[in-house]
């Protein structure tokens, strides 16, 4: 089994999840070159945080336009998983796989941080090891991670479970004093309609031994790999999975290139 | 003859340019012929200040450069030192004060861009940033300014380039109010035998351009107004350079790319002085000439002159010697990340910096007079008349002063910018990318693990210049023993170290005087320490109207862990654990401390008195009995002296008190009770051990001659302090205690937290 | 040619970066100020035939990536040459 | 009174940002592009009671905070009410 990391210019948490994942988690990891043509085989793609195309512009709205992006977004119609942490939630976004929009934090300053996430989903690929309303402590470490979705597609979202994960208090109360960048209904992370494809500001890479502060992050990667070994066990699975619809917020931008 | 010899200057121009009438007679004799204005300006950027050192450089040479770990001592980009048989690392700091003056965002990002390019064109991948910085006191809305543009900068550099800003400091003082200070310290890692020098080598090697091109950027301001110039570019141009860190980003892993398919002979980042000093530096460096055609240099700009070309400080440049043979993977390489390469010269066996331009040699100059032969000065210093009145410091009159309260002494010290929590800082760091840190910002040195090893790596940026002010000497002794010493907190072995030296006008003999000093200071305590000089940087004329900054040596000391497990932080770990002071008790002096500035407005007395050879035997038990997982945690006493210390051992802890008694007798009178709270020492540090293991801690202590005293024990939710008679001095609610301290900086910002 | 591409959050998304502004312009002293917004432009310069083609280019540019049509709308000028 | 501040990096000082822009333009087939330069701009609602004194309250407010005169430069508009 294999996990693409995708590297685009001005990307810089790619060796962190590589690392994450191939010596923490212990699975197969491979670094994917936006110039790429194709995904290598991998069963998971992880868009990783950082600084693409330095955020020049808006953050991920270059990126998405990377040839590798057209790719990704055939994988996540097929159902294969595909999860964007930060930077990478920030170019699902743009690319139009995931709803909603990100503005600048609320007080306008990098925030670099614990913080505590409650799941609110169990069911993707991402969070099935992990327990509805399970705390998690990973870091933030973003300047434009302020969520935002209008009330039609918050209402879609909350509607179908789709958020998957809250800022909230260590105990797991959300309220707004524990919204760490004013995001919309305090969402960290979401997911589209399939549940296939996530996006997550916080890093759970950067959360997965404890010497760092916390090793909460490493449900996230070892939930992937027991859902892409899942869906090695049933293979004849994969190519119903999504229904070929993944972009289908009805916002998917035109011409990736 | 060759066409430079054309068109040549005279003296005025040269004064114009900062020349002495000497240092152009120089010139002249050099190049056996007058100097054209091209030549001038090459000459006047890598004989100034900032590039030759020709003030420091007498006293620099005293500094200790060699030890069992260093791989490459000062004169190279950055230093290095082995870190085992396989890895080294490399580091250096460096100073970006003035242009963080003229535009604080700015200047402290490209400083931070600039400092991270010395440590990559060693071969080394950059994972560490700490910074040093100084400002004018905080209720100055422009020190404010300055500050929250500063921080910003050197987060919006180094949190997209991808390098954790790891820790740092920040001081306050009047004398910074016009002339803030940021030093940035950078780390990097590569393999020993991957270490990469910048010395040109290889007559016929081809010389390649590489980044970003070439604008208008930084030339000097005195030498635009010359009439050589069309009127574009005579306009007054604000001589502020932005920085870019995604094309840094790009540079830095082409770079590592085109280092790692061996196409690279050497390599230097154009800093300070541009092209011109990297072209003559790495051929000066290997004895060679270099002959380049700036026609071909990417530019940003129409219409620059050759002038302009060879002087440009544009940022996220470099230039590389390539391997022959190596031309076509330097250049696939550089298309892979959108970046320009472009030949522009080639190595040549006569020694000199030719340089042409559309068909005519614009400049010819033999590099190695260039580079080395730039004048030095060993300029007169003197003692300032007023030093015995600044180390004056009177108990009576001190006694006549009404003070507060112990509690509210300490309350007042916790809330002091200079001590108070620098989270709102530090939060705006990413100091985690990279997942090899630590220990969090605030909790001791930076520490970071070094993958694929069970090492890891300890450092720390330190300076006070209060101290020097008082007394150079010993100022510069205590920077180099605190930074040293915190390392060892954290458990690690201080190996090596580097240095920024920030003073004002070297021209003033006074200023000349406490530069002397303090660099002897800093050359007797890196030997005393075993912690030789690899590097650093000096930044002088740090002055506002004639008024200088304090004098302010900032030492960075790099220490090893051999077992990144046994990582050791500042703050208590757990309650009922046994509080024990290691170092000389006594010794503790209001002189230059905190408490007198901060209390009293009084930056008098002298500084504390250091035994070297206590201070190495202190930090070789604290790092032994690190190593042997005997301590839950160590804290060096600094600022604000013991009180302070043991609060700070208390915050971030989750909320564990202490308790302890002061090592010093009973005793009613208030000086002696603020000298044994508050009174600052060399040599202390304060470690929590468990009931099981404090035997062990005292018997080691022993072992090693190093003064212990059991304080208390953690615990609690109050922070009480009591005289050796057992009354309580200070008795408050860690809480209480807790908010002073994490408010007394971010409230400058953010009213409503206060 | 030279087109200009002006970029505003829409204005039912609550925009921090104004309201940051906003708070500091009135600790100035500015009690006038009623709202601000905050917003970004581009200028861009481009090989076009005539004014019309510029602005056309200038829209798909914007269409396609200097807005972000979820949270951003867009307003196009166009700089005729010898009008300025 | 609605004033607008466009804030715009001088024009010799290095603009990142437009840089990278134009090179996403120039891969998305924009070829006709030959120069992109970033900037900002605020929409400012003040209670005036001309346009002369919004003008001057805006340009007074850009020169304390909106722009910074060392790297930018900055020009002001004022929408009369009823002419737009
Ligand atoms: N205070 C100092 N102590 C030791 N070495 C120094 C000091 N200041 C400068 N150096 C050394 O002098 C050389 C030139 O430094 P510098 O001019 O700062 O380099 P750069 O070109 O990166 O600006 C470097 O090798 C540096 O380490
Ligand atoms: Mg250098």
């Amino acid at each position: 089994m294999k996990i693409a990391v995708a590297v685009f210019p001005g990307s810089n948490c790619d060796h962190d999840a590589y690392h994450a994942l191939k010596h923490v988690v212990g699975c197969d990891a491979a670094f994917v070159w936006h110039k790429a043509g194709d995904l290598g085989g991998a069963d998971a793609v992880i868009l990783p945080g950082g600084f693409s195309y330095g955020d020049y512009l808006r953050t991920g709205a270059i990126a998405r336009f990377s040839p590798i992006m057209a790719r990704v977004v055939e994988f996540a119609a097929a159902g294969g998983p595909v999860l964007g942490i930060c930077n990478g939630f920030q170019v699902l976004l743009e690319a139009g796989l995931l709803p909603g929009g990100m503005r600048r934090n609320r007080g306008l300053k990098f925030i670099c941080e614990q913080v505590h996430l409650r799941v609110e989903r169990t069911g993707t690929p991402f969070t099935g090891r992990a327990r509805a309303g399970q705390v998690l402590r990973m870091p933030i470490a973003h300047g434009e991670g302020n969520y935002y979705a209008d009330p039609a597609t918050l209402e879609r979202l909350e509607a179908h479970g789709r958020v998957v994960f809250r800022y909230a208090a260590p105990d797991g109360t959300i309220d707004e004093r524990w919204n760490v960048n004013g995001s919309t209904a305090a969402i960290a992370g979401i997911s589209n309609a399939q549940g296939n494809v996530v996006g997550l500001m916080p890093h759970p890479e950067r959360a997965c031994e404890a010497a760092l502060g916390s090793a909460d992050g490493r449900v996230v990667l070892e939930s992937l790999v027991e859902a892409c070994a899942a869906a090695r066990g049933g293979a004849a699975r994969t190519a119903a999975g999504g229904g070929g619809a993944a972009a289908g917020e009805g916002t998917a931008r035109t011409g990736a290139a | 003859m060759s066409d430079a010899s054309r068109d040549a200057v005279d003296r005025e121009q040269a004064a114009a340019h900062g020349l002495t009438e000497g240092e152009f007679e120089r010139i002249v004799a050099i190049l056996g012929r007058r100097p054209n204005l091209v030549e001038l300006g090459i000459f006047s950027v890598m004989w100034s200040e900032h590039c030759s050192y020709k003030s420091s450089r007498v006293h620099l040479r005293r500094l200790p450069t060699a030890g069992p770990h260093v791989l490459q001592g000062p004169g190279e980009n950055a230093g290095a030192i082995a870190i085992d048989d396989e890895l080294a690392a490399v580091f250096k700091i460096e100073s970006h004060n003035h242009p963080s003056f003229i535009e604080p965002y700015q200047g402290a990002a490209t400083g931070v861009g600039g400092i991270i390019r010395d440590i990559f064109t060693m071969g080394a991948r950059p994972i560490a940033l700490l910074d040093s910085l100084r400002f004018g006191p905080l209720d100055e809305p422009l020190a404010r300014r300055i500050l929250e543009g500063v921080v910003a900068g050197i987060a919006g550099y180094g949190n997209s380039i991808g390098v954790p800003t790891v820790g740092g400091e920040v001081g306050f003082d009047e004398s910074y109010a016009g002339n803030p200070l940021v030093n940035v310290f950078c780390l990097g890692v590569v393999r020993r035998d991957a270490l990469i020098r910048g010395r040109a080598e290889g007559v016929g090697n081809p010389v390649y351009y590489v980044g970003a091109k070439t604008g208008r950027d930084g030339i000097h301001g005195a030498t635009m107004a010359s009439a050589e110039f069309d009127d574009a570019s005579a306009e007054k141009r604000p001589n502020v350079q932005v920085g870019d860190p995604f094309l840094e980003k790009l540079l830095l892993e082409a770079c590592l790319e085109a280092l790692r398919a061996d196409a690279i002979v050497a390599l230097q980042d154009m800093g300070a002085a541009g092209l011109t000093c990297s072209a003559c530096e790495m051929g000066a460096r290997g004895g060679v000439g270099i002959e380049i055609d700036i026609t071909g240099v990417p530019q940003r700009e129409a219409g620059m002159t050759p002038y302009e070309i060879m002087l440009s400080e544009s940022q996220e440049r470099m230039l590389f010697v390539v391997r022959r043979g190596g031309e076509a993977a330097v250049e696939r390489i550089f298309a892979k990340w959108d970046l320009d390469a472009v030949r522009i010269g080639t190595v040549t066996g006569d020694g000199l910096l030719r340089v042409r331009h559309r068909g005519a040699t614009v400049a010819e100059i033999p590099n190695r007079p260039l580079a080395d032969e730039a004048p030095r000065y060993d300029r007169p210093v003197r003692e300032p008349d007023d030093l015995a009145a600044r180390q004056a410091l009177d108990p009576e009159a001190l006694r006549a002063r009404p003070a507060p309260s112990p509690a509210e002494a300490l309350l007042a010290l916790l809330a002091s910018p200079s001590v108070a929590s620098t989270g709102w800082i530090s939060r705006q760091y990413d100091h985690m990318v990279r997942t090899n840190t630590l220990l969090p910002p605030g909790q001791g040195p930076g520490v970071v693990r070094v993958k694929g090893t069970r090492r890891a790596l300890a450092f720390s940026v330190d300076g006070n210049g209060r101290h020097c002010w008082l007394d150079p000497y010993r100022g510069a002794v205590l920077a180099v023993a605190e930074s040293a010493r915190n390392v060892a907190c954290a458990g690690a072995r201080p190996v090596a170290a580097t240095n920024c030296l920030n003073f004002g006008n070297p021209e003033r003999p006074e200023i000349m005087w406490e530069f002397a000093r303090a660099v002897a200071g800093l050359g007797d305590a890196c030997r005393a320490l075993e912690v030789p000089i690899t590097g650093g940087n000096v930044s002088l004329y740090n002055e506002t109207e004639g008024r200088a900054i304090l004098p302010t040596p900032v030492v960075g000391v790099v220490g090893i862990l051999d077992d990144a497990d046994r990582v050791l932080g500042g703050v208590f770990r757990r309650p009922d654990a046994v509080i024990v002071l290691l170092g000389a008790p006594g010794g503790a002096t209001l002189g230059g401390s905190e408490y007198l500035r901060r209390i009293h407005g009084w930056t008098r007395g002298t500084p504390p008195a250091i035994d070297l050879a206590a201070e190495k035997a202190l930090q070789g038990l604290v790092a032994a009995l690190a190593a042997d997982g005997r301590l839950d945690s160590a804290h060096d006493c600094a600022e604000g002296g013991l009180a302070v210390t043991l609060a700070e051992c208390c915050f971030a802890s989750g909320g564990i008190g202490a308790a302890i008694t002061l090592p010093a007798p009973a005793d009613e009178d208030p000086v002696a009770q603020a000298t044994a709270l508050f009174g600052e020492a060399a040599t202390q540090v304060v470690v929590s051990t468990t009931e099981d293991d404090a035997d062990e801690v005292l018997a080691r202590a022993r072992a090693a001659a190093v003064p212990a005293h059991v304080l208390g024990r953690t615990g609690g939710s109050r922070l009480r302090i009591a005289n050796g008679g057992g009354a309580a001095l200070v008795d408050l609610p860690l809480a209480e205690a807790e908010q002073a301290w994490s408010t007394g900086l971010s409230h400058h910002w953010e009213p409503s937290a206060a | 040619m030279r087109a200009r591409v002006f970029v505003t959050l829409k204005p039912s998304i609550l925009d921090p970066q104004g309201k940051t502004i906003l708070g500091a312009l009135r600790s100035l002293g500015y009690g006038a100020v009623e709202d601000v917004r905050q917003g970004k432009f581009f200028e861009i310069d481009v090989a076009a035939g005539s004014a019309g083609e510029a602005r056309s280019l200038a829209a798909e540019m914007a269409d396609r990536l200097l807005a972000n049509p979820v949270i951003e709308s867009y307003r196009v000028e166009v700089e005729e040459p010898g009008r300025t």
